[in-house]
This record gives C-alpha cells, sequence and structure tokens, in this order.
C-alpha cells in the first residue's frame, strides 16, 4: 500500500476496528441463522453469501487489497478462474458420468 | 562441479585468480548449500541426469520381462535383485510393476521437471533477464533440497518390505490404497516434490517480473524465458490440487478414512471395514488436474530450448515469435481444462465428453502454431549443424509424431480401442523421449559452454546423436502397431493374450532398441564428464549468440555480470540488413 | 483358429458398432500421414536448401508465409469435422443408445474382482437373483442371496462367457475390489468397471468364435492373467448351452461358480 | 562485480511491488487452489452420500464460535503490529504480535479440546444393519465380546445405560469418532487438521518475527515492516480459510 504518512496509518486502524465489529455481528449472525435448522439450499446460499462478505472484509482491509497494485489483481482473476475450474469438477463428476451408483 | 568444481580439485587458490570469488565461502556454502543460482541449476540438473538415468535402467530391466516373458534373467539379475524380486531369475509381476510405476514417477517428477526447470531454468533464466540471482536465493536452496528429500524417500521406497509403489504412476485408487507400505512413502514423497516445485514457480515469476534488466520489456524475452515463465505458473496453480489428493490418500492409508473407497468392496472375500461412500474417480478428477497440465510442464521448457537454438542456428529471427508467445500462453490456459481426457473410459456421458473432446483439439492448435513457426523459421536460413542444432532439429518431426498421434487419443470414439494400450504409451513417449529428451540434449550441448568455459566434443557429441535418434524411434514406433493390435499396457506378459501374442516379435524388437539406446549413451557420459576437464576452452559467446546470458563470462561469476547490462532490441536480431556481423546482441548498444 | 487372424494391425472386428471406430481411426491417421508428410517435406528441403555454405547467407527478411495460416485454419476445420462429423455421434450411439426393448437384448451382469471376470445370467425367468457383498464367499463369487427364489435359475461363470450372435448384450459393469476395465478388442469394447458404480455397455456380435475378454486397467499382480474366454455362439447353439445349465440344477451350479 | 537483487524492500517501479509482496501473493494464489481442491472434494463427497449429517449434529458449534472470534481478533492484533511498525512504535508492536501469538495458541489449545472428545466417542455397527453410539467399556482382544455403554438417545435424556456385551461376530465394524468414522469425520478432520498446520505454521513465524527477527526493526524498519506486511497476509488468510471452514462444516 505505499509509503503512507502517520495520519494514513491512523486513519487505517479506525478502518480495521471498524472492520474487526462488522465481522463480529457477521459470526453472530451467521450461527444465529444456524440455529433455524433452515431448507439445505437457503441454509447454504446463506452461509455462503455471509462468509463471502466476511471474507471478502478481510481480504479488502487487512489484506489491502482494496488498495493494491494491478499485478496483485492479475495473479488473483487468474487464480480464480481456475479456482472456478476446480469447483465445476464434482458437478462434472456427478453430472458426467452414465453410471449409476450402486 | 563444472569449471569450479574442477580448479577445487587441484586448489582452493586458482578460482581467486579469476577474481570471481569476492567472500570467502567454505565448501559447504559454495558447492553444497550454495545460494548460487547457478550452483543450484547444475545440482538440480546432476542430480536430474542421475535420475534419468536410473529410471531408464529400470525400463532396461523390465524391457526384458516384456520381450521374454516366459524366459528367466540372467542369475547376474537374480543375485542382485534377490529371491524377494526375481526368485530363480523370474521377474515378480509385482516386481514388475514397481519398475513400471517408479519408471514413471522417477522420469517425470525427478528427471525431466528437475532437469528441464530446476536445471535450465535455475542457470539459464536469471541470466538470460540480466539479474543477478533469483529474487529468492535462500528459497531457491530450499526448493532444491526440499526435492532432494523427496527423491531420497522414493529410492528408499524400494527398500522397504512389499517394496515401491506398484500402482503406477497414476495411483489410482483403490488398488494404491490397499497396496504395500512403499505408496505411503510414494505419497510422502510426492508432497516433498510438490514443494519443491512450489517454492520454485513462485521463485522464477518474482524473478522474471521484477527483475529483467533495463530494456528488456516482455516482447523482448527471449522465448525460452516465456516458456519457463508460463511453466512456472502451470506448476503454481496445478500442483496444489495433487497435494491436496496426496493428503487425502494419505488419510486413506493411515487414517482409516474412506475418500477414495466406495461402500461394500470385498477383498479376498472378505468385506473391507471401511465406512465407505468415498468416490475413487474423485482421485483420477484431482490427479489429472495437475498432470494434464504437468505434461506441459514436461514439453514447454524444452520448447523453449528449441526455440533458443534454433534461432542461433539458422542465423535468422524466430519466426512468428509474437504469434509463438501468444500460443505458449494460450497453452498453458487451456491445459487446465482438458483434463478429463484421461478418463474418457471411466463412464463418461455425451456432454461431458463433448466438452472435453473439443477443449483437447482445441488445445493441438496452439501446438501446430509453435511447430509451424519453427519449421518456418528454417526458410532461408543458414543453418549451421552443430550439436545442438542437430537434437533441437530432430525434436521438431519427433513432438510431431507424439502430438498427432495424441489426435485419436482425444477423440472419444478412437479411444474406445487405443485408451490404455500401448498406443497410448507410443504417444507420449514421442513427446516426452524423442521430443522433450532430445531438446534437452540441445540444452546440455548448448549451455555447456556457458556453465564450464568449455565445449563438448563434437563427435561424440554426433555418435550420441545418431544412436539416440535411430533408437529411440526403434524403441517406441513399433508401439503403435502394437497398441493398434490391442495390446494393454502395464501388462507383465502379453502373450496370453491372442492379439498380444501375435505383435510378440515387435515387442522384442522395441526392447533391442532400447538396450542399444542404453549403449548409445555410453558417448553422452563419457563427453559429459570428460570435457569438463578436457573440453576445448571457447570465448564467453561461442555460437555468436545474441541473448543475454552471453554477455556473461563463462562460467558466470557470483552476481553473473562484470557489468549490469542493458538491453537495446529483440532477443533474436540475426543477420540484420547492414549491421556489421551477422548478429546483433541484445546487449550491445547500436554502433 | 487355423490360421491366426491377429496381426500387426487391428483385431477382427466382429462387433456392429466397432466399423465406425475403425473408421475413424483410419481417418484420423491419413489426416495425420497427410499433415506429417507435407511439413516432412518442408522441411526436409529447408534442412537441404538452406545448410550453411560459403557464400550463402540468411535472409533477416521473414518469408511471406499464407500457407502457414491457410494449414493452421485446414487443420482446425478437419479436427471441427472429426469431432463433429465423426467422433461424436458414434460416441453417444455407444455411451447414450441403449438397444430398444424390441431389439430384445440380453443383460448380463458382470462382477469383476482380482483377477477374473465373473458373470451373472438372469437364467430362464430373465431376472437376476438379489446380491449383497456379505454373501461373497469362495463358492459364491456373485455374492448371490441364494435365499431368493429369483436366484435359483441365476447362472454364475467364472472366466467363461457365452453369449449368441446378431443379438444385443448389455453388460451391467461392478466391480468387487479395485478399477478394472473390460476390454473386448474384436467387439471394439472398453470400459472402466469402477466399485461402487455399475455402468453398463452393449454391443452385438456379427460372428461366432472363441475370443478373449481382457482388463485393461492395472488392478494388481495379477493384472495379466485376468482373461476370460468368450464364446459367441449361433443362436441356436447359444439356446442349447442355456438349457444345459438350467438343467444342470441348483447343485451343480455351484461348481460352475468355484 | 555481484550486483545486488534488487527490489527487496523498495517497489518496483512498473509492477509497483517488492519481490516479497509478489512472492507471498503468488504463494496464497497456491494455497486458494490447495484448499480449493479440499473444497471440491468436500461438496462432492457430501453430493454423492446418503446419510451425510448435519455439522451442528455432530461436532461443537460454541467452541467452534468462539474460535471463529479468537481468530478473528488475532488478525486484527496482526494487523495493529504492522502499523505500529510503520508508525514506528515498537512497544506496541510488541504488544499486538505477542497477542496475535497468544490468540493462535489459544485457538490451537481450544482445537484440542474440540478434538478430544471426539476419540473418546464411538459407534459400532452391527452386521443386521442397526448402529449404536456410546462408549468403550472394554475392548480386549483376548474376549470374543466388546464391553459397550450406550449413549443416552434424545428421547429419553437421562436414561443411563449399562454397559452391555456385544458379541464380535455380530460387529460389522467399530470406530471412534475420529477420521475413519465416516466421511463427514474424515473431511472435518483432514480439512480442519490442514487449517490447524497452518496456524501452527503461523505461529513459527511469528515468533521468530517477535524475538530474534525483530531485531531488524532497528537495523532496517522498512524491510521489517515488510515482513510483518508479509507474514501478516499469509496470517489473514488463514483466517479467511477459517471463514469458510466454519459454516460448511459446522453450521450447514
Ligand atoms: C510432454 C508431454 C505431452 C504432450 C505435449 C502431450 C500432448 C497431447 N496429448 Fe498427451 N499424454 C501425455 C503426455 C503428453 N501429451 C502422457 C504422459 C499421457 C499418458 C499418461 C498416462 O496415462 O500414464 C498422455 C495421454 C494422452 C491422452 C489420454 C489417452 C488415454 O489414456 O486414452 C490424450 C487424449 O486425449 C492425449 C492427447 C494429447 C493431445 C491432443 C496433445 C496435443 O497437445 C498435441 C498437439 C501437437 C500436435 C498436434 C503436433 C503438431 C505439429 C505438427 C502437425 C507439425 C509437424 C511438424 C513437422 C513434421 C516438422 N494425451
Ligand atoms: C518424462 C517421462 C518419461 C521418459 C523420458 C521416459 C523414457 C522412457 N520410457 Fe517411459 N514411461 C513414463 C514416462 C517416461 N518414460 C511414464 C509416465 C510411464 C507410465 C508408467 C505407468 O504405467 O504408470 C512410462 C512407461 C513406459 C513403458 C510402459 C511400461 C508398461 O506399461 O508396462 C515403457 C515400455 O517400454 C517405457 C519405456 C521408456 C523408454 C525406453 C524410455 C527411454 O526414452 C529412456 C531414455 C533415457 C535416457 C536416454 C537416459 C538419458 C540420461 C542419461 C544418459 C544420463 C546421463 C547421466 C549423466 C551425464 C550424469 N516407459
Ligand atoms: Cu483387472 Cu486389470
Ligand atoms: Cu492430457
Amino acid at each position: 500500500m505505499g509509503g503512507h504518512g502517520a495520519e494514513d496509518i491512523a486513519k487505517h486502524v479506525r478502518v480495521y476496528v471498524t472492520v474487526f465489529a462488522a465481522l463480529l455481528v457477521l459470526t453472530i449472525v451467521t450461527v444465529g441463522v444456524a440455529q433455524f435448522h433452515l431448507p439445505i439450499r437457503t441454509a447454504v446460499a446463506l452461509a455462503m453469501l455471509i462468509a463471502l462478505i466476511k471474507g471478502s472484509l478481510v481480504a479488502c482491509y487487512f489484506m489491502h487489497l482494496i488498495s493494491e497494485k494491478s499485478i496483485i489483481y492479475w495473479v488473483l482473476t487468474l487464480t480464480v478462474l481456475f479456482f472456478v475450474f476446480l469447483m465445476l469438477l464434482p458437478v462434472l463428476d456427478v453430472g458426467g458420468s452414465t453410471g449409476s451408483p450402486l | 562441479m563444472s569449471h569450479d568444481d574442477h580448479h577445487h580439485g587441484h586448489s582452493h587458490g586458482s578460482a581467486h585468480a579469476h577474481g570471481d570469488h569476492h567472500h570467502e565461502l567454505g565448501f559447504w556454502q559454495k558447492y553444497v548449500f550454495s545460494v548460487d543460482h547457478k550452483v543450484i541449476g547444475i545440482q538440480y540438473a546432476v542430480t536430474a541426469l542421475v535420475f534419468l538415468f536410473f529410471g531408464f535402467t529400470l525400463m532396461m530391466l523390465m524391457r526384458y520381462q516384456l520381450a521374454y516373458p516366459k524366459g528367466t534373467f540372467p542369475s547376474f539379475f537374480a543375485k542382485i535383485f534377490g529371491a524377494a524380486n526375481m526368485p530363480g531369475g523370474t521377474m515378480l509381476p509385482e516386481f514388475y510393476n514397481q519398475l513400471g510405476a517408479m519408471h514413471g514417477t522417477i522420469m517425470v517428477f525427478l528427471g525431466v521437471v528437475p532437469l528441464a526447470v530446476g536445471g535450465f531454468g535455475n542457470f539459464v533464466l536469471p541470466l538470460q533477464i540480466g539479474a543477478p540471482d533469483m529474487a529468492f536465493p535462500r528459497l531457491n536452496m530450499a526448493s532444491y533440497w526440499v526435492f532432494f528429500v523427496g527423491g531420497v524417500v522414493m529410492l528408499f521406497s524400494f527398500f522397504v518390505t512389499g517394496g515401491a509403489a506398484q500402482s503406477g504412476w497414476t495411483s489410482y485408487p483403490p488398488l494404491s490404497n490397499i497396496a504395500p507400505f512403499g505408496q505411503t512413502l510414494w505419497l510422502i514423497g510426492m508432497v516433498f516434490l510438490i514443494t519443491s516445485s512450489l517454492l520454485g514457480s513462485v521463485n522464477f515469476i518474482v524473478t522474471t517480473v521484477q527483475l529483467r534488466a533495463e530494456g528488456l520489456s516482455f516482447f523482448r524475452l527471449p522465448f525460452f524465458v516465456w516458456a519457463q515463465f508460463v511453466t512456472a505458473f502451470l506448476l503454481l496453480l496445478a500442483f496444489p490440487p495433487l497435494e491436496a489428493a496426496g493428503v487425502l490418500q494419505l488419510m486413506d492409508r493411515v487414517a482409516g478414512t474412506s475418500f477414495f473407497m466406495p461402500e461394500g468392496l470385498v477383498v479376498g472375500n472378505r468385506m473391507v471395514e471401511v465406512a465407505g461412500e468415498g468416490n475413487p474417480l474423485l482421485w483420477q478428477h484431482l490427479f489429472w488436474f495437475l498432470a494434464h497440465p504437468e505434461v506441459y510442464v514436461l514439453i514447454l521448457p524444452a520448447m523453449g530450448i528449441v526455440g533458443e537454438v534454433i534461432a542461433i542456428n539458422t542465423r535468422k529471427p524466430l519466426w512468428g515469435y509474437r504469434l509463438v508467445v501468444y500460443s505458449v500462453i494460450f497453452l498453458g490456459f487451456m491445459s487446465f481444462i482438458v483434463w478429463a481426457h484421461h478418463m474418457f473410459m471411466t463412464g463418461m456421458g455425451t456432454t461431458m465428453s463433448a466438452f472435453f473432446q473439443t477443449t483437447t483439439m482445441i488445445i493441438s492448435i496452439p501446438s501446430v502454431i509453435i511447430l509451424t513457426a519453427f519449421v518456418i523459421s528454417l526458410f532461408g536460413a543458414s543453418i549451421r549443424y552443430t550439436v545442438p542444432m542437430m537434437f533441437a532439429l530432430a525434436f521438431l518431426p519427433m513432438f510431431a509424431i507424439g502430438g498427432l498421434t495424441g489426435l485419436p487419443l482425444g477423440l472419444t470414439a478412437a479411444d474406445i480401442h487405443l485408451h490404455d494400450t500401448y498406443y497410448v504409451i507410443g504417444h507420449f513417449h514421442y513427446v516426452v523421449a524423442p521430443g522433450t529428451l532430445m531438446g534437452l540434449f540441445a540444452g546440455v550441448y548448448h549451455w555447456f559452454p556457458k556453465a564450464t568455459g568449455r565445449k563438448m566434443n563434437d563427435m561424440l557429441g554426433k555418435l550420441h546423436f545418431w544412436g539416440t535418434l535411430i533408437f529411440l524411434n526403434g524403441a517406441f514406433l513399433p508401439m503403435f502397431w502394437i497398441g493398434m493390435a490391442g495390446v494393454s499396457r502395464r501388462l507383465y506378459d502379453q502373450t496370453k493374450y491372442f492379439h498380444g501374442d501375435a505383435v510378440q516379435d515387435l515387442t522384442v524388437l522395441s526392447s533391442w532398441s532400447v538396450w542399444l539406446l542404453g549403449i548409445a549413451q555410453i558417448p553422452f557420459i563419457i563427453n559429459f564428464f570428460a570435457s569438463m576437464r578436457v573440453g576445448k576452452k571457447v570465448s564467453d559467446n561461442p555460437w555468436a549468440a545474441t541473448t543475454l546470458e552471453w554477455a556473461a563470462p563463462s562460467p558466470p561469476p557470483h552476481g553473473n555480470f562484470a557489468v549490469v547490462p542493458v538491453v537495446y532490441r529483440g532477443p533474436y536480431e540475426y543477420s540484420v540488413p547492414g549491421a556489421a556481423s551477422d548478429f546483433s546482441p541484445q546487449f550491445v548498444a547500436k554502433a | 483358429m487355423d490360421t491366426s487372424p491377429y496381426g500387426w494391425w487391428f483385431p477382427p472386428n466382429i462387433s456392429m458398432h466397432g466399423a465406425g471406430i475403425d473408421r475413424i481411426i483410419d481417418v484420423v491417421h491419413w489426416f495425420m500421414a497427410v499433415l506429417f508428410v507435407g511439413w516432412g517435406i518442408f522441411f526436409v528441403y529447408c534442412l537441404i536448401k538452406f545448410r550453411a555454405r560459403p557464400g550463402h547467407q540468411a535472409s533477416y527478411q521473414l518469408p511471406k508465409a499464407k500457407i502457414s495460416k491457410v494449414a493452421e485454419v485446414g487443420v482446425l476445420v478437419f479436427e471441427v469435422f472429426l469431432l463433429v462429423g465423426l467422433s461424436m455421434p458414434v460416441w453417444s450411439k455407444y455411451r447414450n443408445d441403449p438397444p430398444k426393448a424390441e431389439e430384445n437384448p440380453m443383460e448380463i451382469r458382470v462382477v469383476a474382482e482380482q483377477f477374473a471376470w465373473n458373470f451373472h445370467y438372469p437364467g430362464a425367468d430373465g431376472k437376476f437373483g438379489r446380491t449383497h457383498p456379505r454373501f461373497m464367499a469362495a463358492d459364491n463369487l456373485i455374492g448371490l442371496d441364494r435365499s431368493d427364489p429369483l436366484a435359483a435359475d441365476d447362472i454364475a461363470l467364472n472366466n467363461k462367457f457365452y453369449m449368441p450372435k446378431d443379438r444385443p448384450i448389455v453388460l451391467r459393469l461392478t466391480s468387487k475390489d479395485v478399477i478394472h476395465s473390460i476390454w473386448i478388442p474384436v467387439m471394439r469394447v472398453k470400459q472402466d468397471v469402477i466399485p461402487g458404480m455399475e455402468i453398463p455397455v452393449w454391443f452385438t456380435a456379427t460372428q461366432t468364435g472363441h475370443y478373449q475378454i481382457g482388463c485393461a486397467q492395472l488392478c494388481g499382480n495379477n493384472h495379466f492373467t485376468m482373461i476370460s474366454d468368450l464364446f459367441v455362439q449361433e443362436p441356436e447353439e447359444f439356446r442349447q448351452w442355456q438349457l444345459e445349465q438350467k438343467s444342470s440344477g441348483g447343485e451343480e451350479e455351484e461348481e460352475e461358480d468355484a | 562485480m555481484s550486483a545486488e537483487i534488487k527490489y527487496i524492500t523498495e517497489p518496483h517501479p512498473i509492477t509497483g511491488v517488492s519481490n516479497a509482496k509478489l512472492g507471498i501473493w503468488l504463494f496464497l494464489a497456491s494455497e486458494v487452489m490447495l484448499f480449493g481442491a479440499l473444497f471440491s472434494t468436500y461438496i462432492l463427497l457430501r453430493v454423492g452420500s446418503n446419510h451425510w449429517p448435519h455439522g451442528w449434529e455432530e461436532l461443537n458449534v460454541p467452541l467452534a464460535t468462539i474460535n471463529t472470534v479468537v481468530l478473528i481478533a488475532s488478525s486484527v492484533t496482526m494487523v495493529m503490529a504492522w502499523a505500529s511498525v510503520k508508525l514506528n512504535q515498537f512497544g506496541k508492536f510488541r504488544m499486538y504480535l505477542g497477542l496475535t501469538v497468544l490468540l493462535a495458541l489459544t485457538f490451537l489449545v481450544i482445537k484440542f479440546f474440540e478434538y478430544r472428545p471426539k476419540f473418546d466417542h464411538h459407534q459400532v455397527w452391527l452386521h443386521d444393519g442397526t448402529s449404536m453410539r456410546g462408549h468403550l467399556t472394554e475392548d480386549d482382544d483376548e474376549q470374543d465380546y466388546i464391553l459397550f455403554t450406550r449413549d443416552a438417545d434424545k428421547e429419553h435424556p437421562d436414561v443411563h445405560h449399562e454397559a452391555e456385551k456385544i458379541e464380535r461376530e455380530r460387529i460389522f465394524r467399530h470406530s471412534s469418532f475420529g477420521p475413519g468414522h465416516s466421511n463427514f469425520f474424515g473431511t472435518y478432520f483432514t480439512m480442519t487438521g490442514l487449517h490447524g498446520l497452518h496456524i501452527i505454521g503461523g505461529v513459527i513465524v511469528n515468533t521468530w518475527l517477535l524475538f530474534p527477527g525483530a531485531v531488524m526493526f532497528r537495523t532496517n524498519r522498512e524491510r521489517f515492516a515488510g515482513r510483518i506486511e508479509c507474514a501478516g497476509l499469509y496470517w489473514h488468510f488463514v483466517d479467511l480459510v477459517w471463514i469458510f471452514l466454519f459454516p460448511s462444516l459446522y453450521l450447514l
């Protein structure tokens, strides 16, 4: 994140505390939602949505991704792409076979 | 080894005479735990060559069994391998399977990749981009030693009860789950090798991105650097899934999980007591998610070498440089979405097979482009038939045979007949042995003068070349017919099959070629070691080449360049009209 | 078989669908040969014509190379043809188009094990008896539940397979232990046999004779011995064989199992 | 003659990052693929399974929730440690990084208490297809039976069972709730175990930076800040993985 003056850093620190609070709240929310034993599809969607938000907060603010250089974005874009291929794997496996489980 | 090693034998002081060494480094730091990319590169290369040779020896043994399945081995072998492997001179099937699995593993992970990436990549890449070293020298050293430990674990596995891994280099479960202890060591070894590759690839990428000399833009990079750069990304992103798979199989074997074992397995008429519900195909997906990109890891560095050698020895620019670079990038990218073409026979339906057939056909196009560019580069050239050039030229038709025979395998309908037969063995050996190995040999002859300050002998080199070319073809060409006839791979005795018995003569022919191929390597080994001491001394730029590594002294000192190089032009400016000589180095400003 | 039909090329093809597969392999290889020879001629020409020699200089100017584009596009077009025109139709027939009921297919369960092929015929009633891994034993290799009435007339064979010609056969493939791969060269049939799954394959024979069924996937030490005899018979002959099996009764059937 | 390697600390003029920064991100990219493969495995196995339990039926959600908070807190202290280096406050830096290590250790201790009881708790599957959960009271290889105390079941939570004899020939399989119990527990132990190893790695690195490595705070503060940043990036990533592991394994 480049050279920072002392005020910059102080500003950062305030952001960190805010993000911390947000993460705590979201943790409580996700555990709270889980108590309702929602139908599995809804539950997965909600849990992953919350995890995605939390993850983005950590990545953007603690890992300073929000103000990162473009080369890092390039690396991550590539990774995300291959990550998606990896996530397609179960789909292929389950949907792709002409056999049936015993 | 190399120059320094040579001097070391006589006296420590003589090295100083060259003014190469500022820091007083002890023997251990200089030759063993060195952080210098050149020493590490040479360590990698020599270790890898030894492994290559070892992997080849395993295969020479196997070829005897294949040629004479009913005969017995000479008593000499029976004595060496003992009753556990070769009672009365008869090779046991389990020993055959160990040799096969370990041949594949050693050749790929301990031979070719360490030589192509660890050896040539480490030695040449920083020099070609004008860097003093890798970005993380200590990580580099760690990478070598982690690799070394992985190799030792693999070798050690031959000596444990039950022997080494014996479920093929692909280690398909459930077979590998119930295999003897050697398989556990194989997995542990693989985790080391993967870790080593990851460390290496991070280093390569950062070095290429950050440490290029002034003026060396991406499109002025030698093709070899591009090849290594893309390779590093393949290693970085494709290896971790195999690492995950390795951990899962390790859990299956030691912690009693059943990731890869379904319910109701019965071995020896007893139900296996595991939880079940696992999926054997999961391993195959994870394995090929790595192993397909891995085959491009095997070929790309070799292509890089061939591109360099061709440009230099045709005395003209590489044709279509940009197109070739784009092709390599595209190839690297596509290699992540073709993996299931190794799994067509697992029961795949039409949609999925249509997808993977299509991507497989698409991925052949960049290879065609690259090969075409290389061949067109010959047009209007002035070809110097040096030893490295001969290897590089032979690479082209050899790779073409290997690549072209990949096409029928990529078509599911044809693959029904060809899958898991010797046709597949023929296909991929043409790309890895007459292809990649030829490329790597070209690299050894080409950069030997840079590493040692001496040239390898031409006569011996040509002897090596012709012997290798002829006998490699003798070994692998028959395999296409053997495969067409329907003979399966990993078969201890093919004569049990009607169709196998009918082509046994071809198998014998192939075996004899393999042994003669072994003999053809003798000139190389002699040449390699002798030239370090008595080879003809040459100048810093013996091939009259343009790329940066030839600006450094031979051998380059610690820190590489006497003067920090600046780059003025593209990598292959040969025979520029109006120029003083037929080559205009990247590092020389216009007169 | 007096003169062996096996030689240095394809094994004989005696299946209905095999010709399509052979044709693809032929066509692709002609395509490859043309490419290789074309490139090869140019290659060798360059090697000779442009060798370094006194008075000869390399030309910096890049040759105009329309040919390469033509060739590359040509390769692409041909590959599309191979894919869409040849491979995909054959494959979808092979994988997704099982024989219809009116073709009167015969279903047989195949239970692969280290290192043998077990065949489970439904018997005269056309229905398979229940099976479970729990029942597997040296004298009951397919794990047949003998208390099931449907099992009474079932036939189990070890490393022997009898089938009639001209009638579609559907094999239902399962494995007890590891992955095997059924490989019937003369039928152009190959299919991995995966434990925990049942995978069907089908084919129709056009000729009688004695052939082999092999295993194409490394499955352990004796992988190379995992060969079953395959007898393709005239329908009449086959019916006869089937009758003999039935008349052999319950006890002797176990003999067949072992 | 030996030129120095450039851009160790200072950013490259074109890419704008230092070597170390690019390196650590590349490393994290490979880690994404590693954990990605495991998540992929998890999805595949779960979708293909007939009796995959809900995480909250089998695992200790309160402990895991506490651990989530612990790990998030450690991420905050980590980033604060970096800010303190930037602000040239050595004392604060020590405190924050020390806290980070402590929180990491807390995480591991809690994890231990989460793992522990799983290995004492058993399930027995009988050949007749039924199964029971409880504690293995006696398992003597000499005897042809085992002694087993069933858990109180859901309908009668207060009933305490006596230890009962189960003949070995009736038993198909018995297992603790360790990794071998089922694919659920296999996945759980593998994924959290690998994550735990990453935590241990982080503890080692941070401890080094806290003591011997901290010398660089005085000798070369810019470079030290770079190191702390890289250690931090790794640590936040480990946190990030947990943020996905937690709902996937415990809450769904
Ligand atoms: C270096 C390694 C390498 C390379 C580059 C390739 C390249 C290709 N491979 Fe190969 N392959 C392997 C290594 C490699 N492969 C290995 C190791 C296995 C087996 C693993 C195992 O099961 O153990 C395998 C197996 C394998 C299979 C699975 C077969 C089976 O198990 O049934 C398939 C199927 O699609 C396939 C396809 C291809 C294709 C389409 C290419 C394409 O990329 C090829 C493209 C190239 C061309 C089309 C050539 C073009 C050139 C010209 C036309 C120019 C001619 C020039 C002159 C004459 C000068 N390969
Ligand atoms: C990079 C990969 C690679 C390479 C280079 C090779 C090289 C060779 N391979 Fe193999 N092979 C595999 C990868 C490779 N192989 C794999 C993955 C399998 C599948 C395994 C499985 O089924 O699981 C396989 C399987 C395989 C089989 C099938 C076995 C079976 O199915 O039962 C056969 C059979 O002939 C074979 C033969 C050969 C031969 C004759 C060579 C020759 O080309 C070898 C040539 C070697 C040299 C010429 C050595 C050169 C080195 C030196 C001379 C050293 C000099 C030393 C110093 C200077 C210090 N290989
Ligand atoms: Cu069964 Cu090979
Ligand atoms: Cu492939």
